[in-house]
């Protein structure tokens, strides 16, 4: 159990509130970059050293399953907001997109509560964040385009593909797997001992970015903001089904229903203003960076993890 | 000005979102374009406050010097693809150029 | 240039010390201006050598384009307020516009 | 525009090779002028494309605004000292400025 | 007893030098900010840990006592450079208020200094600082403009409060405090490892902006210069006569007596600038950049040290 | 022996794959000048502190052989240059420059391989990488510009001795000889235990640097390919006869080897751009980053390693 409050939350809130006050506290975008990428190296490259040590067994039974289960969640997300919410076609495909896919930030968040309270997870993990990246941002596409002729899929499939965290997630994968242990150790000073402390400086500007987007919700009204509340814990108990259907061990189901719980704030918002232009990025973004990132790390994550443990007791009690 | 090897032509400025860069620069060579200048920008217009900080919403700012047939195919061009939907603006200027030849 | 839907306005270029960034915006806005453009920048003039590695002494260029009406409010109350005591340096050109009612 | 205090003064603008900067500064002051703003630039040209992330290949965008002699001047110098083996391109526009002095 | 030449002083020899002889040396603007916001979390959320532990008696009067050093600070150094020096008002009000505000950079290296040298000191230091950073702003100000009502007191306050230094020493003393030692661990490795590399690289900067403005010399003439130089030990011995009503400890005295003796190049050239345009920036600059740290950080903290354990030896003896 | 692959070679090919597929994978340069900042004082400061450990006798020695090294390599490139690649004066006096001066990111990689092997080197090598840079640029200016009066030997002198490499590996090399083993301690979490992954970092973002350059060789043809796959281990055998003049250990030996071996793409491309502008810059960075780097990194170093065992076999055998 963690009984303090995690002080990489309270950078977040640092940030939030610096933010709203319009505080001089901007981190400059170079430093950002830094440290996302740092990130993205060392969650890939940790399931790597993992992945070498022990086989992933049943990995393409679960890469299925996962790639149903990005399109899954992004059709509903788009049934609700065309039938709940009422948003027409290319704003209510561009937000399923996003809730869809998934946040590299908020997953790095659950890597670090696991570790810290000791709970162990599949070394696949990061590849699966990988796969369930894509299916909706296609599906969402369709969703808003049909299969038209317009819409230039080569691109778009290169963009998402071959985009920052795509590569940096499965090259830390490959170096990690492909260099093993015992090499890994003098690159663990810089990737593995300074993980929290730089996931801290993460959320110190998503803090900042979070609060530049929180007056969006004033336009954008109460259904988006009861959506962007109200999705994460049910998408992360659908989350906990198809782990259950996985095989996943407790900590990989927690870490697959915060996946299903979050929103995209990095590449489904650069692929969709590229393919669906008409829709408004502000609404998507406000909702993902603004009120659902931060319900997650805040009071998901270890929502998600006692809906894991009950789901675990129910299911083997 | 008095320069014999001077000449007149178009300085096209467009200032759009910064993520379009790739897509722009394909289509202002597809133009027929010899050269373009690029450099990051922040502001506002119609679409809000752009600030820079944070990729989604940083701007370019992108000059072309050409003659005025090109010209008038790049903003229409341009006008034509991304004024529906995007964040964008462009003005035109008078300029003088040394070698002419360098702008078509 | 001879498409129809274009027209004349005014393109103001400010140069200044980047610290007025916040203080300037406001000025511009209480104007009436609908839009401006900032990028960093460094450069020399009177008040010597402004070298934009260190925050005290970066600059910045906004531009602005609006209607001459518009561009002579801006240039007299930002002469008025910063002439004196800071580095600053304005400029005004004739630009062609596509959306004129995009620029006052 | 109608203000009394302007002026009409040249705006040159110089895009090179960064790595030119300290040497294109010396010449420019060299020249006479009492003036310039310099901004980061990537882009495009006959040598090719001068994309920003490397030192080797970006650009820097150089303004000086003054009058025409020293404009001129400052045209043929660097023509003749950088024209025939590096990445540059140079215009000249027509700009009002406010304090005429501060521009020679 | 610190033997060996300190390294972290060599590196701002270096950057002064590499300055001086115009090398091609600058760290980008983005770094610079990324080391001085790991410099101050790290100096806050150090304090922070320390307060969770033990309790901060006596706070309130330290910090009036704090502010009162602040103003009557400011005060005597507009006297001086009105009445010896013949500065005009505006330009005396503006050194006086770097003067009697002070340096976090110059606190950093005292910092680095004490726990070298194995000397303690309240854990709540990193809150006087913000708090002797404020008051000779404002007099400053005033002495400048008188109680004018041009003077928009809510933006300078917006300025100052939320100032970069401010945010992340008070952010970091919270963080701290609110997670305490145990949760703060795995934040170590970044924030408390590195600490004295990443002041290294600051002092680095440091000594090239430092030579930068050591040509101003030539033009602000001597008194200046004699100015920048004898009002640190000066100001420090007043310093400790605080440090020694306030009861504060050996380490806690030296800290105070540095901040007391060394000048703002951050808050108060800002603030200043907007807040008093006609007075020349580059006096008070030049003198607290290009003299008054370097004597801080080179000769005043050894100084200082001594200085405080002769009053200590006196007042105990 | 390093049997496993080591990571840092991946981090590499992760770079000049997402080069090659044009993946969003960009460090922004104030990054890499961070870590190449941090990569030269770290170099700089231990063979410092090694130099204040133990004396080097024989430095004199070494360092005039080295300068004659550097006048050998130059020369001798540019006569291939010119005689067997036919190239103009211009071009083969650019090229010639670059091969003879030195390529500090390949002696990074070679450090990390001998502390890797535990194979010991010479402290003051960070010495002889400065002295090694130097004249070859000299030597090339001349061979394109004769004892001509246009040249500004001043201003050529001032950007290659006061350039960062050069400021960065002597002012660590001095700090560390300065402040000894001890001092140096509290510095060592940055500068020393996070070494190895910031090398990494300065690889990926080398391999997506290369891969820009790539492209050229179609431009320039078979023979500059050649010329920069075959020139390494030929220049390597220079060096390591060198070594055996100057009575370098094993590990020195395979240091010089691989600095004779490397080509510069940072000191030269910049003194020989301003100093013989009629030379194409595309010609020297394409060979020096696209071929001889990789090759040096992936293939050359185990390569010496094996070459100076042999020499050193045969020498004492
Ligand atoms: N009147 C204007 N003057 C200068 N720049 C403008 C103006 N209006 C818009 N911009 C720039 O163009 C970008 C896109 O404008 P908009 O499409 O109106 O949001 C803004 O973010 C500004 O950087
Ligand atoms: N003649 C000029 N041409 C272009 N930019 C100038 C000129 N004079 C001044 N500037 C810019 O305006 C800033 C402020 O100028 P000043 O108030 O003269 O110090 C300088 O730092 C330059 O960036
Ligand atoms: N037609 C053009 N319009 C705008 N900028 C240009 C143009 N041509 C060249 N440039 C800029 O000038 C730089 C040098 O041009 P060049 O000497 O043609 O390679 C390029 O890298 C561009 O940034
Ligand atoms: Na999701
Ligand atoms: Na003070
Ligand atoms: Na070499």
């Amino acid at each position: 159990m963690v009984s303090a409050i995690d002080p990489i939350v309270l950078f977040f809130a640092l940030g939030l509130l610096a933010g709203v006050f319009k505080a001089d506290l901007r981190l400059p975008p170079a430093i950002y970059e830094f440290v996302s990428t740092l990130l993205l190296l060392s969650i890939g490259m940790k399931g790597g050293v993992e992945l070498a040590r022990q086989p992933a067994a049943g990995l393409i039974g679960q890469i299925g399953l996962t790639l149903v289960m990005g399109v899954f969640l992004t059709l509903l997300a788009f049934a609700l907001l065309r039938g709940v919410g009422r948003l027409d076609r290319a704003n209510a495909a561009a937000v399923a997109a996003h809730y869809g896919s998934v946040s590299i930030g908020t997953f790095a968040v659950a890597v670090a509560f696991l570790t810290q309270a000791a709970i162990e997870f599949e070394p696949a993990m990061p590849l699966l964040v990988v796969v369930l990246e894509v299916p909706a941002i296609v599906v969402g596409i369709l969703l808003a385009r049909g299969l038209s002729a317009g819409t230039s899929w080569g691109e778009i499939g290169r963009e998402v593909l071959l985009g920052r965290s795509v590569m940096l997630l499965l090259g830390g994968l490959a170096i990690g797997a492909l260099a093993g242990d015992a090499s890994i150790e003098p690159l663990k000073p810089l990737f593995f001992d300074l993980f929290k402390g730089v996931l801290a400086l993460f959320l110190l500007e998503m803090g900042l970015i979070a609060a530049d987007h929180l007056e969006g919700f004033r336009r954008h009204g109460f259904f988006m903001a009861a959506f962007a509340l109200l999705i994460p814990p049910f998408f992360a108990a659908i989350g906990l089904l198809f782990a259950a259907a996985m095989g996943l061990s407790l900590g990989g189901a927690i870490l697959l229903a915060t996946l299903a719980a979050s929103a995209s704030y990095i590449a489904a918002p650069a692929a969709i203003r590229s393919a669906v232009p008409e829709a408004n990025p502000a609404l998507s973004l406000t909702a993902s960076l603004a009120l659902t990132f931060p319900f997650n790390i805040l009071l998901g994550i270890p929502l998600y993890q006692r809906m894991a443990e009950a789901l675990q007791h129910w299911l083997t009690g | 000005m008095t320069g014999a090897a001077q000449t007149l032509r178009k300085l096209v400025t467009v200032i759009t979102e910064a993520q379009l860069e790739r897509d722009l620069i394909k289509e202002i060579e597809g133009c027929g374009a010899l050269g373009y200048t690029i450099s990051d920008a922040r502001g506002r217009g119609d679409k809000g406050v752009r600030a820079s900080h944070w990729g989604h919403s940083s701007n370019i700012r992108v000059e072309i010097a050409c003659d005025t047939p090109l010209a008038e195919k790049i903003l229409s061009r341009l006008q034509e693809k991304y004024y529906a939907h995007y964040a964008i603006v462009m003005w035109v200027q008078d300029v003088e150029v040394l070698r002419p030849d360098k702008f078509r």
